[in-house]
């Protein structure tokens, strides 16, 4: 992994290389430079598989990660490649032409996070949600059980509890 | 043929005797598939229940008078084919309205309710009843070709077109049969008797993996019924034809009741242990196997 | 139980428009005749369903009702993760087919709707769907902590907590998955509730249309229902 | 003899954005829904099919009916909060969500988790793996209409989950391997019991290479049907058995041996045909792997040691910023976590990779155009996928 990170550090600007155990690491490339690398990682260097392409949401920083898992099954190589893009304006390069199987993931990321990829097939179609009218999701700022409170009826009588009190409380009953 | 009134009450009674025993055959094939699968299996008497819980159901919905006709008219086609076979060889009340062609009238009334069906199902509109009838229609097809030439076969060897004869002349011993006098027009009818059975690995038009049921997709209730009715009557009946012009007919209602039922076992025992084939390849099967039988049998009569 | 957590607010301004090929249009037929359609309308029954009367005498609608429980048709719809205990029901170890209950594929000839496990919201107009089209009497059975009030998923964005606001149900089965012979005791409870005649539902709902009507929209915000899908 | 093939010039062009041009209107085509209420519907997912006479011109996937949005609500609880929630993900096969994530968690914390647990690990994983092939073997005897296999596959896997049920006290979901190691050590006797089982499953999967592998009819509808190039392993992400069956050995117990798989031994099963029939031969093979390492590691394993690790207090148990990804070779393919902490006791995000993702979307929308009506339920089954695991 370290050979092929020299190898590329220059001509595409990647960050350090970041090693975890069992050939894993990661990296990350500005996203000008990326659509050259996934390709030159893919044709010359054998990282021929696209484990997945996810999004992570720092919202404190206003960044959105995209992550692009590639795999090299012969040298079980797995390379994380992280690609800051911006919050507000979100918008990635689409990669559906060199795996088809990405534009799924495009599709996901769309609905899920409201990140762009242009140029994607079927991409304004609903993947998972059906009629959803609010933030997509995914995002850190969508409150999750605020939503549900809001819009299911909840049958009454559940009981929900702070789960360190609770135990504090039957474990140590007398309040020691 | 004369006609006499006693004649009616006689045929219902005959009726009524084989939609006990279809409903009660259809069960055990249900049982028999469910003891190879290794389960106990519905109750025998299931079916009876099934049919009073479709008629007491309380809403129908009707999409026109077709879909009414449909079932309608496979339970005529099923009816029918039994009030003109006769049923029991030499008695005096289960000959039905058995006359000198009747025969000819037999083969019409075995297409008569699947024309019927997809009349009706046609009316449903739901697209999978649609490719189901098509499906139907296309095997059901090829699927007779081999017994319309078994009973041409039939026809040419005993000189006549009357069930009754048929069986007259088969008379008097295991080998005066149909099935050792002309095997090949036996081995021709059978292509069509498994093929018609709606089981395994002709059952494409159903195909609940498929297009969930095929044709009565939208039947349901009293329509289901009717239905359901007539998947009791239609097999025996046609089994009945097959028992009259290949083995022997049957002189009482034992006789019967063990030929039919082991006639009936063998679509049955084929159909547990095979897939279903594609509804081109089930044609392509009975051109390649079926027709050939069927014309080397009229060939060497 | 908290109170309504109102630092976050739902959006509540837009609205889904309906689909394109649902809106009404002029179309041109195949031998050239111009026609106009209105898909919504001529392709789904806007009736109301209607209250059905029981049988005049009692004992006609005790026979009905014995007939009824011994002939449990099942929706083979799998909505959850409950489905895959119903795949044993059907198999030698539970083979609940001796107890009259079998699985149709259709929605027209079953009488019993599982609703196995949670539902999400795209699932719930689906099984409404299918509910609509099964013929009265029918139950609704469901299954799993998830239906009852959310289970594990009761902050979820996408799923129900309450199956009755929505459906009328006749039998829940508490567990997270019920196991195979809870549903069987759970069989032989809504048979003798069918056999006591305290089984209902269709005509439940249809007192109580505009009800449920009201709380499957409030959650179904996409209210157009694809031609034939179920 | 007789050749019936299809017309394909009436078939509609491609547009000028490689869209195929269907004008429903003209009454040529037919739109079909095979689902989410069907029986040829793997769970509860739904194929669009527009049809024309039997050949199906177009296949689209709709997903999400499952959806109960777990990515988001993993992100709300604690990570031990999390472990009960995460073999809600893939109902079949639920063990590889708890391992997953097990050791992703150990992974980012620091933590080892001890041999006995590795060992246990590898014997719930081939367990449960277990389980999805005969659940397989099922369903695509089921799709053609041979139901018999599904009654006696559901059988035997009945049985494994008694084992299941003895080991870890429930029969679907086990939550048996948390962070940190297993819950839990064998039961007296355990070993016996589970010869028991798998001589029974090697009695059922003759039977079963009788009736469904060596049957004419079957081999008639699925030899050279379905089949996928195997160009298109590469760019549709296509792993484990579907990839095997087309000749290319990608297993990861081989190709990057995790817990205790560098010391098993075993050998990976491919065919060459990529069609319906070689995917299913090659999962039959597989059942006899899973079966044989078993056996292998029951033989093996140590008999007694610690089964836990020490692990934080799990009220307080924050872990350190950072990513990782954890993969195995499920029963479908590639199975993988991908974690992301920030140092709360939150997770900030995890991901799940189901193999069913990429097979189920794109793979399968690239494969239905050409196939028979007949023939979908049948493909699908055969690319074995779960939709719970697609939308989560």
């Amino acid at each position: 992994m370290r050979d092929i990170h020299a190898l590329l550090k220059q001509r595409h600007r990647l960050g350090p290389l970041e090693p975890r155990k069992g050939g894993l690491a990661f990296v990350t490339v500005p996203r000008e430079n990326l659509r050259g690398l996934l390709l030159e990682l893919r044709d010359t260097h054998g990282f021929t598989h696209l484990v997945l392409l996810t999004a992570v949401d720092w919202m404190e920083d206003g960044l959105f990660q995209l992550t692009y898992m590639l795999n090299n099954r012969g040298r079980d190589l797995t390379l994380g490649i992280r690609v800051m893009i911006d919050r507000e304006e979100a918008q990635g390069d689409t990669i559906h032409d060199m795996w088809p199987t990405a534009a799924t993931y495009q599709r996901e990321l769309k609905e899920m996070f409201g990140i762009d990829f242009p140029g994607s097939p079927r991409l304004d179609e609903e993947f998972i949600l059906e009629g959803w009218t609010d933030l997509p999701p995914y995002r850190r700022d969508f409150d999750s059980l605020a939503y549900s409170q809001q819009t299911y009826a909840e049958r009454p009588g559940r009981v929900t509890h702070d789960p360190r009190e609770y135990m504090k409380s039957k474990l140590y009953p007398d309040g020691v | 043929m004369t006609f006499e009134w006693i004649q009616v009450p006689y045929a219902l009674a005959t009726l009524f005797i084989i939609l006990n025993y279809g409903l009660l055959m259809t069960a055990v094939v249900r049982k028999l598939a469910a003891r190879v699968g290794g389960r106990p299996g519905i109750p025998v008497w299931q079916n009876y229940i099934d049919l009073v819980k479709n008629f007491a159901l309380r809403s129908k919905i009707n999409h026109g008078v077709m879909y009414y006709l449909g079932p309608v008219f496979r339970l005529s086609g099923g009816i029918g084919l039994i009030l003109f076979v006769p049923t029991i060889y030499g008695s005096s009340w289960a000959q039905n309205f058995s006359f000198a062609g009747d025969l000819v009238l037999a083969l019409y009334f075995i297409f008569f309710g699947t024309l019927g069906m997809a009349l009706g199902a046609g009316e449903s509109g739901h697209p999978h009843s649609a490719i189901g009838v098509s499906r139907g229609l296309a095997q059901v097809t090829t699927a007779e070709l081999p017994m319309a030439l078994a009973v041409y076969s039939l026809a040419i060897q005993y000189q006549t077109l009357s069930i009754t004869e048929i069986v007259a002349a088969q008379q008097g011993g295991l080998f005066n049969w149909t099935l050792f006098t002309n095997p090949l027009a036996v081995v021709a009818a059978m292509f069509a008797f498994v093929g018609t059975m709606m089981r395994s690995p002709f059952d494409v038009v159903l195909a609940p993996q498929e297009i969930p049921i095929g044709p009565p997709t939208e039947y349901h209730s009293a329509y289901l019924a009717l239905m359901q009715t007539n998947r009791a009557i239609f097999p025996i009946a046609k089994t009945i034809i097959y028992m009259n012009l290949f083995f022997g007919g049957a002189a009482n209602w034992a006789e019967f009741a063990i030929k039919v039922f082991l006639l009936y076992m063998i679509p049955a025992v084929i159909g547990v242990v095979h897939p279903r084939f594609r509804v081109e390849q089930s044609i392509r099967f009975f051109l390649k196997w079926g027709l050939p039988v069927g014309i080397l049998a009229i060939l060497t009569v | 139980m908290k109170d309504v957590d109102d630092k976050f607010l739902k959006n509540l301004d837009r609205t889904v428009p309906l689909r394109e090929e649902l809106r009404p249009r002029k179309v041109t037929t195949p031998d050239g005749q111009e026609i106009e359609i209105e898909p919504l309308k001529d392709y789904f029954c806007e009736a109301a369903p209607k209250v059905h009367a029981k049988s005049y005498f009692p004992i006609v609608e005790d026979f009905y009702n014995w007939a009824r429980a011994n002939s449990l048709w099942i929706l083979g719809f799998g909505t959850g993760c409950g489905a895959i205990e119903m795949r044993p029901l059907m198999t030698p170890r539970f083979d609940a087919y001796r107890y009259g209950i079998q699985w149709r594929p259709t929605p027209r000839q079953s009488n019993l709707l599982m609703i196995s496990g949670y539902l999400s919201v795209k699932t719930l107009k689906r099984a409404i769907r299918a509910y609509e089209q099964m013929q009265g009497p029918k139950y609704v059975v469901g299954l799993g902590s998830c239906t009852i009030n959310g289970g594990m998923y009761w902050d979820s964005y996408n799923t129900i907590k309450r199956l009755d606001q929505y459906l009328p149900v006749d039998l829940y089965i508490a567990g997270c998955m019920p196991r195979p012979e809870a549903l069987l005791a759970g069989f032989m409870e809504l048979k003798k509730l069918i056999k006591a005649g305290k089984c209902e539902g269709a005509n439940k709902y249809a007192e109580n249309f505009a009800t449920y009507k009201a709380n499957q929209k409030s959650v179904i915000k996409d209210w157009d229902m694809p031609d034939y899908n179920w | 003899m007789f050749s019936f093939k299809p017309d394909r010039s009436q078939y509609p062009a491609p547009g000028p954005d490689g869209k195929l041009q269907i004008d429903l209107e003209t009454g040529k085509y037919l739109k079909l829904w095979q689902g989410p209420n069907h029986p040829g519907i793997t769970g509860n997912m739904s194929v669009e099919l527009t049809v024309c006479g039997d050949e199906v011109v177009e296949g689209k996937t709709h997903v999400g009916y499952l959806h109960r949005g777990f990515e988001k609500l993993m992100e709300r609880r604690t990570f031990i909060q999390v472990f009960p929630i995460v073999c809600r993900v893939c109902v079949p096969e639920p063990d590889f969500n708890e391992y997953c994530y097990a050791a992703a968690v150990e992974d980012l914390a620091g933590i080892e988790a001890p041999e006995y647990a590795q060992w246990m690990r590898t014997l719930i994983l081939e367990m449960g793996r277990f389980n999805s092939y005969m659940m397989f073997l099922g369903g695509i005897g089921g799709a053609l209409g041979l139901g018999i296999t599904g009654q006696w596959m559901t059988y035997v896997r009945d049985l494994m989950l008694d084992r299941f049920e003895e080991l870890t006290g429930a029969r679907i979901y086990h939550m048996f391997i948390l962070p940190g190691g297993v819950r839990g050590h064998l039961p007296e006797g355990f070993e016996g019991r589970m010869e028991e089982v798998l001589d029974t499953a090697e009695r059922y999967l003759a039977d079963i290479d009788r009736v469904m592998f060596s049957n004419s009819v079957f081999k008639t509808r699925t030899k050279g049907v379905g089949v996928i190039d195997p160009a298109l392993f590469e760019p549709y992400g296509v792993t484990g058995p579907n990839a095997r069956a087309g000749g290319v050995a990608k297993d990861l117990r081989k190709d990057s041996p995790y817990l205790v798989y560098d010391q098993l031994d075993f050998e990976v099963a491919t065919a060459t045909d990529s069609d319906i029939f070689a995917r299913a031969t090659v999962r039959r093979a597989d059942v006899q792997t899973s079966i044989d390492l078993i056996r292998q590691i029951l033989k093996k394993m140590p008999k007694t040691g610690p089964a836990m690790a020490k692990i934080p207090n799990v009220l307080h148990w924050k872990i350190p910023r950072g990513e990782t990804y954890i993969k195995g070779e499920c029963s479908r393919g590639e199975y993988g976590y991908y974690l992301v902490t920030d140092g709360t006791g939150y997770p900030r995000r995890i991901n799940v990779r189901g193999p069913s993702y990429t097979h189920a979307m794109a793979l399968l929308e690239h494969l239905i155009p050409g196939t028979n009506i007949s023939d979908v339920a049948a493909l699908m089954v055969s690319l074995h996928t779960y939709p719970p695991e697609i939308e989560r």
